[in-house]
Parts: C-alpha cells; structure tokens; sequence
C-alpha cells in the first residue's frame, strides 16, 4: 500500500452561506454554497455548526463548494434542518483526492460514496475519457445520484440488496465480469468498509490498481492526533483515498 | 560530499536514545502501527498518548486547529483507560524493540492515587520510561487545577508514581505558572528522574463571524511555532534549577530549532505538532539536518547543550542604554 | 457605496474612546508627539510607557526582536523616572486635548508604597485614566516576582493606588500564572475599576549559531500573533470571573482579531505590536474596517461583546465522540 | 516634513561572516562580509555581538555586504578587534532609503555619513546622473573614502575644520555657493545633527529638496519602542532618511 503525497493544508473554518438545498434521496441532499475551494475529486472539508459538532464530508463539488449529506445522526440531521441563506463553517479541503490513472475508469460507489465519484466522473469525461460507474444501495429510495452520473456521460449500472431498481445484489457482481471481460486502467471506489474490502480483494486478483477512500473517525483532520488511524494510514492526511496495487 | 557520521545519540536516565528527538505524547500515539511509523522515519523515541484511569471518548470536533502560529487543541485525552492501554504498549513495545528505539508510556489521573495506579498498571507492559501528564490543560473543569500549577501537588503526585514503578519517571510540567523554577526542584526533591518541558499553554480561539469558540471545548492548549520561545523560557529555567535531564517540548520544526532547545539546557527534543506540516517524516530529516549541522561545525551535542548559560567574556561592557529624556519634543515644535 | 455610520464609541470607566482601539504601554509611549501620530491616525486611547520610581536606562540591544510569529523584548521599562514623566504627560495631553483622545498613564514600582507614590505623582499630569503594571516579566530579576503573580500582591498594590488617586484604575495582568480569574477578583475587591489583560508572556529566544539568548536580558516578553489566543483566554477566564470593563490586549492585528477580542468580553482593544508591520496608521485601518464588519451585519459593538459567553441550543446534543479502542492494529497486520 | 513608505522587514539576527578588514582613517575601518542583502543606499543593519551589545550601522555596500565603521566606543572597539573568518549577526536591512531624484545631484557626508552616500553615488553614476559630494571631517586624518568617492566618478570636495585637507571650514562653506550658482536637483545628507540641520536651513532657502539621514538611541529597530523619535518620525523605520521639502 503506498499514498498519494501527503499535504497538510492550514487553516481555520471559514464561514461559507447556504444558496441551494435539493433533495436526492428521502434520507439525502445536497447543499451548494457561496464559496469555492481549490481543490480536487476525493478530498474533503469539515463542516462545523459552532456549538453542536464538526464532521468530515466529501466534496460533490468544489465550485461552487457542494456537498451531498445523508441525516444519519444530530449533526447530519442539524444540517438538513439548515434553509438557503444560513450559514455553515468550512474547513478544508483536508486529505489525498482520487488521481485519474489511464483513460478507461471504472467507478464504484456505495451510499453517499457516490458523490466524490460523480465530481470525479466529470474530471474523466470532460478529458475525453471513458467512465463507468457502478452505483450500489440498499433499496431503490436509497440510490443516489444515478441520474446526474448518466447525463455526466458515464455508463451507469445500478445495484440494490432487494432488486427494486438495476441489479439485485452487490457492486461485486457488476464489477467481477467488468474486470474480467473489460478491464479498466484503473478502478477507483467510495462507500462501507465491507464494499472497499471485497474490491479491493476483487482489484488485486484482477491485477487492476484500485483507489479506495476509507472512513474513520476523524478529529484533528490534519494528521496529528492518530483518530482515523487505517492499517498505518492517517486517513485524513494520507487518505482518504490510498492507493492499492 | 559525504559528511562524517556525528554521534548523535543521547542517554536519557540509563536508556539509549539513537537521537534526541522523542514523538511527544498525544501525536500519533493512539495506535502501534502510528509509533512504529514514527520510529521507522527516525524518531529517537515514541511517547504514546496519555492514558488515565478509565476510558475516555474526549471532546467533540473542533478539537485541534490549525490558526496560522500554531495549533490549539482539545482532544480532551481521549484514551481506552489503563487497563487496555497496556495491550497497545506491549503491541508497541514489541514493533519498536527490533528497532532499538524506546517506549515511553503517559499517564495521567485525577488524584494522586489515582497516578499511582494507573503507573502500576500501565508498568505491565514495561515501557522503557514512564512519563506523567500533571498538565494537561484540557480537563481542568473535571480536575480543578493542573497539579503542575502547585509544587506540593507536583511533588505528592511524583513520590506516588516514584514509589509504584521501577522504570525511570519523567514529570511533564506546564507553562502557565509564576514559579517554574520552585515546581522543578519539588519534583526533583521528590523522585523525578527527567522533566518534560513543557505541555500546551492555555489558549482560547474565537470564530469572529459566530463570536464562538472555535473548540468544542472551548478553550485549548497552544502548541507549535507560537509556543517555542515559552518552552525555551521554560527549558532554561528548568535547566537553572535542577541538573535532571530534560525533553525540550514545544514548537521545534527544524534543526536550528532543535540546536535553541539543546542550547538552552535539553537532553532530547520532543516533537509534536511539526507532524502537521511535514508528516511523521519530520523525524529522520530533522536528525539528518541536525547532524549535518553540528558536522559542519565540528561540535557535538555535548558541546551544544546548555550553551545558553554560558557567558562570552568582552574586553569592555557596552555602554549602558540611556535614560530616556521626557522633553516635550511633540509641543515645543 | 457608502456605508452607515456604525457607532465605535465605548465608555471605560465614565471616559469616552471615540474607537475601542487604544495604545498599548511601551508603543511609541515615549514620546507626545508620537502619542499624538498615534492619536492623529485614528487610537480610541492612548496609554504612555510605564514610568517607575527613578529613571532607567533600560537593557541594552538587543532589546525587541520580530522571530515570524510575533515580537520578543525586553527594553526593560527604560523611562524617564515619574518626576520627569509628568512633564510629558502634560505635553501629551495638551496634544491630545484638542482630539478628544483620552490619555492613560502608566505606572510600575518596586513596591506597595513605591506604586502609591509613583501614582501619587503621575496624578498631577491629571491623565484621565491611570494603569498599574504589575506584570513586567523583564525586571522579574530585580523586583521578584511580578505583583501580577500573586492576588494577594496584586490587591495590595490595587488598594494603595486605589487610595492614592482620584482617576479611574486600570490594573494590567500576567498570563503566565494558573489562577488568573482568582487574581482578577481579588484586584476589583480592591478597587480595580478595570483590567488590561495582557501584559507579555515571559519567553526566551536563542541564536543558534551562537547558542546565546538573543536578547541582551537573556530573556523577554511575548507579543503580538502568537500571543493572541492566550489573550483571548485571559479576557474570556476574567469576563466570567468579574463585570467591570476590559482592555483585550495581545495580538490583534485586524478587525477580525478585534471582534473576537470583544467577543471574548472585552470593552476596549489594546494595540502594541500591530504597530511593527502596520505603522501607527493600523488605528486608523483597524477602526475603518470593524466599522464596516459591524456595518455589513447589522452589529453594534453592545451586540458583539461577550459572544463567546453564549451558548447556540441546537434540538440534540451531538453523539459523544467514542473512546479509542486499543486494538493492536499494528502487530496483526 | 514627509517620510518615504514604511516597510517593516521582519528578523532575527543572522550570522554572516568577515571576509575583509581594511584601515580607512586610524579610526575606521571597512568590514567586507560573506552576505548580500536586498538593500538601498541609506538603509542600515543592526549588527550584533552576543553577550555585547546590538547597534545600526549605515550599509556601504550590499553586495557584498560592507559597512564602514568608526571606532568610539565599546561596541565598535570591539568590532575593530575582530579579525577574518570572525563571525557577527546582522539583523536588516532597516530603515528608509536615499531616493534618487533628478539626475543631477549634490551629496554631503560628516564623519561616518560618507558611507551611506558613495553607495548612492555609485548608483547615481551608473545611471549617468552628475554627483557632486561633499566630504567634511575635523582633519585630513578623519576624511573618509574621498578617493573612493573620486574614483567613482563623483566631483568632489573636502573640508576640514582645520584646513588641513581642501578647504578650511565647514561642508556648508562649499554646498552655499553650489546651491546659489549651479543648484542640484536634489541634496542628499548624513551626518551629525548640526551638519544636518545646517543643510536643512540651506536647501529650504535656495528652495531645493533635501533627504537626510538623521541618528538616534536606537532599540528595536523595527519602529515601536519610540526610542528612535526624531520631530514625530520614528527614526528607524519613517527614517532614518527623511525627506524635507
Ligand atoms: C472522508 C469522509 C467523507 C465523508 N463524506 C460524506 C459525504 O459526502 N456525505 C455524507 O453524508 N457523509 C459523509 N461522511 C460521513 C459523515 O461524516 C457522517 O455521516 C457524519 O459525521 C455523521 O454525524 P452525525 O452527528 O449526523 O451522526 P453520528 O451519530 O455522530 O454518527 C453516525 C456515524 O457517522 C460516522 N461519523 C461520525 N462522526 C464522524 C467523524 N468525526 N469522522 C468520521 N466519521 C464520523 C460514524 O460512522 C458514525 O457511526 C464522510 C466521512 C468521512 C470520514
Ligand atoms: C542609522 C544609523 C547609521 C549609522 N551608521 C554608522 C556607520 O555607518 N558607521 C559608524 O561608524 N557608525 C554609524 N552609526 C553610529 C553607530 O551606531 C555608533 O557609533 C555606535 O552605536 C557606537 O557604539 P559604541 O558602543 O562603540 O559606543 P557608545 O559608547 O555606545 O556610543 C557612542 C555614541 O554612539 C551613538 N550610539 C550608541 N548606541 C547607539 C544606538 N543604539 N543607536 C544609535 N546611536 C547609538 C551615540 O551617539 C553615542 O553617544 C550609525 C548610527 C545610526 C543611528
Ligand atoms: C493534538 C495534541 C494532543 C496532545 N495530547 C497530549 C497528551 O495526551 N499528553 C501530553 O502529555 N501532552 C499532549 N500534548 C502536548 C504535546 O505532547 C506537547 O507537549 C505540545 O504539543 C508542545 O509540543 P509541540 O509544539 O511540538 O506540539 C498534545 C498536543 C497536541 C497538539
Ligand atoms: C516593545 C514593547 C514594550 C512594552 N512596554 C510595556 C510597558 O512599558 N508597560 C506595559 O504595561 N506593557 C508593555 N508592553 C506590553 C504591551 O503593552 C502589551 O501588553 C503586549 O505587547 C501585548 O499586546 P500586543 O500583542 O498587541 O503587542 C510592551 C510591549 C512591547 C512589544
Ligand atoms: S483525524 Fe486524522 S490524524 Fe487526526
Ligand atoms: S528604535 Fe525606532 S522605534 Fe524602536
């Protein structure tokens, strides 16, 4: 396993203004704001409500700054109480971002995962490249961004744990055949641990490079205090996409 | 050009360091794989975070920033409590010895018992060197003061710990006092074997938009470049006082950096918040720098340290400064 | 597009600053035609250099130094003596006057009785506040330790200036002690109608090459950036601790500084080594641009302060952060 | 009275190395220095001995670095000890510089004041202006680098207090007649006080601008202690060359 360069990024949160809110799913939105950040697919920001809590997010995009958030605890659930015009506090971007290796990409992302994955498939389409995605949730309400993937130019197939939209089944039972029978130069992924685990399982038989972005909890965000600790890896600063094989 | 290889080890209480500098406690040191990481870019030593006596979650988020001059920060010593601690030092213990680099346990505890036992249970694992946090600034609402701020507290905490384990004690000692020096001598007179000067300074942050504080927990300690010349204010009066040896903490990014600390009086060079900015291989090129520094020269660490006190003697003294005249040159003109 | 006059007038202690923004002792306090400039380019206040018992030359040079993340100096309280100080307070004022600028004289001594007659005699220039440091940590060798140190030293100072003087008092305190909002309470019992806080943080630079302190005292006071959050700290501890006003002082450089300084609980902002990179005309800019900050947000200066004080209520509390486990990653990888 | 722009360089002492020691009167020498510095005529440098004392003195040359030193006291005593290979710290450059104005220009030095301005004049020269200076000392053992001076291509004259080197008399004997029958564009000065305010005086009368570099009790250096005040400039950092008319 080796990582991108590690940069640390200084800096204080900045507070950045609500301008648009959507819904994507019953339980996800996404929020577009007044700001923009220099910064690249697969990185991330913390986002801070001063007095409640601050958590990492992925940026959907990073002009304007763009994040899509799925309610699944106080902090998320305070976020999408949030309406257009509020104020949120920004600090970032923080970490390694996905790195285009080759021009034939396959795209993995499971739950909220998934946006990192779209900013990156525009990066690849817009380079004339070819992108396929594979996009995996637990029933049809809980799918994300499947469309905006599709008209970014993306070849897009669609899993579900119950078959009530695209494939019934896992990411893996896309991504095997790809493998095997069209193989990218590069697979890249976002999403639960167990997903990132079975890819990169699945990569390395393959003989294909994957870029994996991992989760844990993170404090400091700027690779100091040891919270997101992942097999030696600082996944705020050394990741959170590693590089495997 | 091939430099001549300088000696740069450092003894610190009877255990071999293969350079002065020493991971400082609360900087990667959560997990094994983390010091064994530090220990393989170089470091001379690892202190892992702080443990007390049972398990802590620490503060919410913000609990470190970045702001320019430093960092403030107010992890709030989160840790897995003593007990399963000890597991991650004998991990940690085992991924070092190969490398010959030393183990330095932390503790801390809310009496001076506690200190006692939390050092007896973390002396399972056998860390080469035991250090106590008496100065963490981040919990004092639950604790009441810092027992650094009180040379009886210092010393009765000291003597406990001295008296529960075998291994060389190490006291960590805190900036914001009046009398340094007297704080130093009580836990020398009570059985300290080093000093680690210093812990964070006590630092507020305040978001302008919000007029919040920026930390969860409000207020933080202070660390990084903002912090180095109270550590060697620190390190200096410490070395005046008492002739134990001393890890300079605080604010050291660079070999000129570490030359100023060994030259106000330290033994070893902790570093900590220069892994922001430069990663964990902070450690290899600071030692490298450091070498080719004192190569250079012809000197060795020996003849830096404690250079501060010594005096150069000058044929005359200078004139002394004159008294500013109070003439009233802004009306008269 | 022209912006509403935001109202920047504060009152300290029944005297009007037409802009919180005051200057700090020992800036450009030793001349009136220089506290005039200052006054000229927009200072809400201004304080002169401490004067003691006797005229001192000071420490020599080096004797304030700009190390990149704020000042180090030890000019050692150089002035003219208070018998001759009166003669340029005079003069000062007389320039001042005209502008509606308060002046406030700054005093030191040796002792109780010294601040007594140093304030006693200060008092015929008729400044319209006076301040009492107790906090020099560059004459710590000759005078102990600083009164700022102790709140019972502290008191006793406050209470004789107290008698001494009709003016209102501003006492001027340390950071570096553990019990700051014990010593700010024990100064307003006695008769502290408002505090600056604060003075430098003692601190030592040394030279590497040369292993010597870089200033000619060995050691010095920390201003300027990296003094900032242990300002905001000392303000925030005292604004909790007792209600009369407070001078923020340390480390603002902007208008953003200066909202958290008041958000922090301060009446009015000290400026000293703002001044070093700005030049004087930093008042005229600072107070211009929080005009405008309020301005844009609708903000008075009564809104801002003491901010950090309040609490956000948010529907739930966020999910404590989680104890880290101590699993021993690194050893079964 | 107006001063140039302010500019606040930051710094600590750095250490620089005597390369050269040369004898220029039997009370001044000239240290050549392993250093450059971004410099201007006029400006100085704090040069420090630790454990001694800290003091300005007006650069001669920038690069290599060169000062120009009398000995007339402990400190500059003790730089007259030092040898080649010795090491001091230089903390600068400081201070305002001389600003050419004009392309025909008179310059006026007392004592160590020569130094400052054979720098401005060489500048002025390899722009092709005319440089007429003045060299004023007590005897013809004090005049300082009038050859220099020459050789640079400067016109220049001596006065001596005591006749004993060009003319008997002050430097203001010389710049009276020069200002009435050929007036300068601009007069550029350094030296001790009454020299300086002399030729104030005189260049307000014939109605020519006047820059000069004026001394005092110098602390930080770096334009807040106040030590420095001069009629409301600070020396050090509005100066030490103010501009008069
Ligand atoms: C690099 C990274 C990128 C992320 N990007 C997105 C994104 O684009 N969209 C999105 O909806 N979510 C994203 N997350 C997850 C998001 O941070 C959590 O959902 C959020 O912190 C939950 O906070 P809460 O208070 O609502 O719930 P909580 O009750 O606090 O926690 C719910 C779960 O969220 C995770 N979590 C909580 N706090 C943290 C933390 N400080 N650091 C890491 N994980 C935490 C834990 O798995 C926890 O069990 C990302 C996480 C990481 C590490
Ligand atoms: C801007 C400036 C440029 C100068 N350039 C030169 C130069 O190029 N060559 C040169 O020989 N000298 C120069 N000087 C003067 C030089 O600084 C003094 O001669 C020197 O400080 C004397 O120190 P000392 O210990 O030898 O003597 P001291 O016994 O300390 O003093 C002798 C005299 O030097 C002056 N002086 C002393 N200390 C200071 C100080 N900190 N700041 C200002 N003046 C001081 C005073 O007039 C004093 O009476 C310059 C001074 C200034 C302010
Ligand atoms: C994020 C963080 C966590 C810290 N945690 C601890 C700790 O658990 N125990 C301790 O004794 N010191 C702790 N410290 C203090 C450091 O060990 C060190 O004394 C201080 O940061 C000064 O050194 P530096 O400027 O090199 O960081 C922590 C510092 C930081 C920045
Ligand atoms: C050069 C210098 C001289 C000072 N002299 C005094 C003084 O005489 N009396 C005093 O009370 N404070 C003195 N101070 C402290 C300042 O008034 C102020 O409290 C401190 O510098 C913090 O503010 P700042 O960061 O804005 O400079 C001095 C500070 C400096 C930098
Ligand atoms: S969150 Fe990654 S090291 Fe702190
Ligand atoms: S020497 Fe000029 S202001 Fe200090």
């Amino acid at each position: 396993m080796t990582s991108t360069a590690v940069s640390r990024p200084a800096g204080l949160p900045r507070p950045i203004r609500l301008t648009a809110v959507r819904d994507e799913n019953p339980r996800t939105r996404t929020f577009v704001f007044d700001a923009a950040l220099d910064a690249a697919p697969g990185q991330f920001a913390m986002l801070w409500l001063p007095g409640l809590d601050e958590k990492p997010f992925s940026l959907l995009d990073v002009d304007p700054v763009t994040f899509t958030i799925a309610a699944v605890g106080p902090f998320t659930r305070a976020l999408h109480r949030l309406a257009v015009g509020d104020v949120v506090w920004c600090r970032g971007p923080l970490g390694t971002p996905f790195t285009l290796r080759g021009r034939d990409h396959v795209l993995v992302g499971g739950g909220y995962g998934v946006a990192p994955l779209l900013l990156l498939a525009r990066r690849a389409l817009a380079a004339g490249h070819r992108v396929r995605s594979v996009i995996g949730a637990r029933t049809a309400a809980d799918v994300l961004l499947a469309e905006a993937t599709a008209a970014a130019g993306a070849t897009v197939a669609v899993t579900t744990d119950d078959g009530s939209a695209g494939t019934r089944g896992r990411v893996t039972d896309v991504v095997g055949p790809w493998l095997a029978d069209d193989p990218p130069a590069t697979l890249y992924a976002c999403g639960p641990h167990p997903m990132l685990a079975a890819l990169q399982a699945q990569a390395a038989r393959a003989g294909i490079p994957a870029q994996l972005s991992w989760e844990a909890y993170m404090r400091c965000g700027i690779g100091i205090c040891g919270s997101c600790e992942h097999e030696g890896m600082l996944l705020c600063a050394d990741g959170p996409v590693l590089c495997h094989g | 050009m091939p430099t001549a290889a300088v000696d740069l080890t450092v003894e610190l209480c009877g255990v071999r360091l293969s350079n002065p500098f020493v991971l400082a406690s609360g900087i990667l040191g959560t997990h094994a794989s983390l010091m064994h990481r530090a220990a393989l870019n170089g470091a001379g030593a690892i202190t892992a975070k702080s443990c007390g006596p049972a398990p802590r979650g620490g503060h919410v988020n913000p609990s470190c920033v970045a702001f320019g001059h430093g960092l403030l920060n107010a992890i709030g010593l989160a840790n897995p409590g003593a007990v399963d601690e000890v597991a991650l030092l004998v991990a940690t213990k085992a991924l070092l010895a190969p490398l010959r680099i030393p183990l330095i346990a932390s503790i801390f505890a809310d009496d001076v018992e506690g200190f006692a036992r939390v050092a007896t249970t973390v002396a399972a694992a056998a860390p080469d060197l035991l250090e106590v946090n008496i100065s963490c600034p981040n919990v004092a609402s639950e604790f009441g003061e810092p027992f650094a701020a009180s040379a009886d507290a210092a010393a009765a905490v000291t003597a406990a710990v001295r008296a529960a384990v075998d291994m060389p004690v190490i006291i960590k000692l805190a900036p914001n006092v009046a009398d340094l020096a007297r704080i130093a001598q009580a836990v020398v007179a009570a059985g300290a074997d080093a000093i680690c000067a210093i812990n964070t300074m006590p630092g507020l942050l305040i978001d302008a938009e919000s007029g919040r504080p920026v930390l969860a927990n409000r207020t933080g300690g202070l660390s990084g470049a903002a912090l180095k010349p109270i550590a060697l204010y620190a390190v200096d009066v410490i070395a005046r006082a008492v002739s134990v040896p001393i890890i300079g903490t605080g604010g050291i990014e660079t070999a000129l950096d570490a030359v100023e600390m060994l030259s106000a009086g330290a033994t070893a060079v902790g570093i900590g918040s220069a892994v922001y900015g430069a990663g964990p291989a902070v450690f290899g090129t600071i030692a490298a720098d450091l070498g080719r520094w004192l190569d250079a020269r012809g000197l060795t660490l020996t003849d830096v340290r404690g250079r501060a006190q010594q005096r150069t003697a000058w044929p005359e003294a200078a004139t002394p400064a004159p008294v500013p005249h109070a003439a009233a040159e802004g009306v008269t003109r």
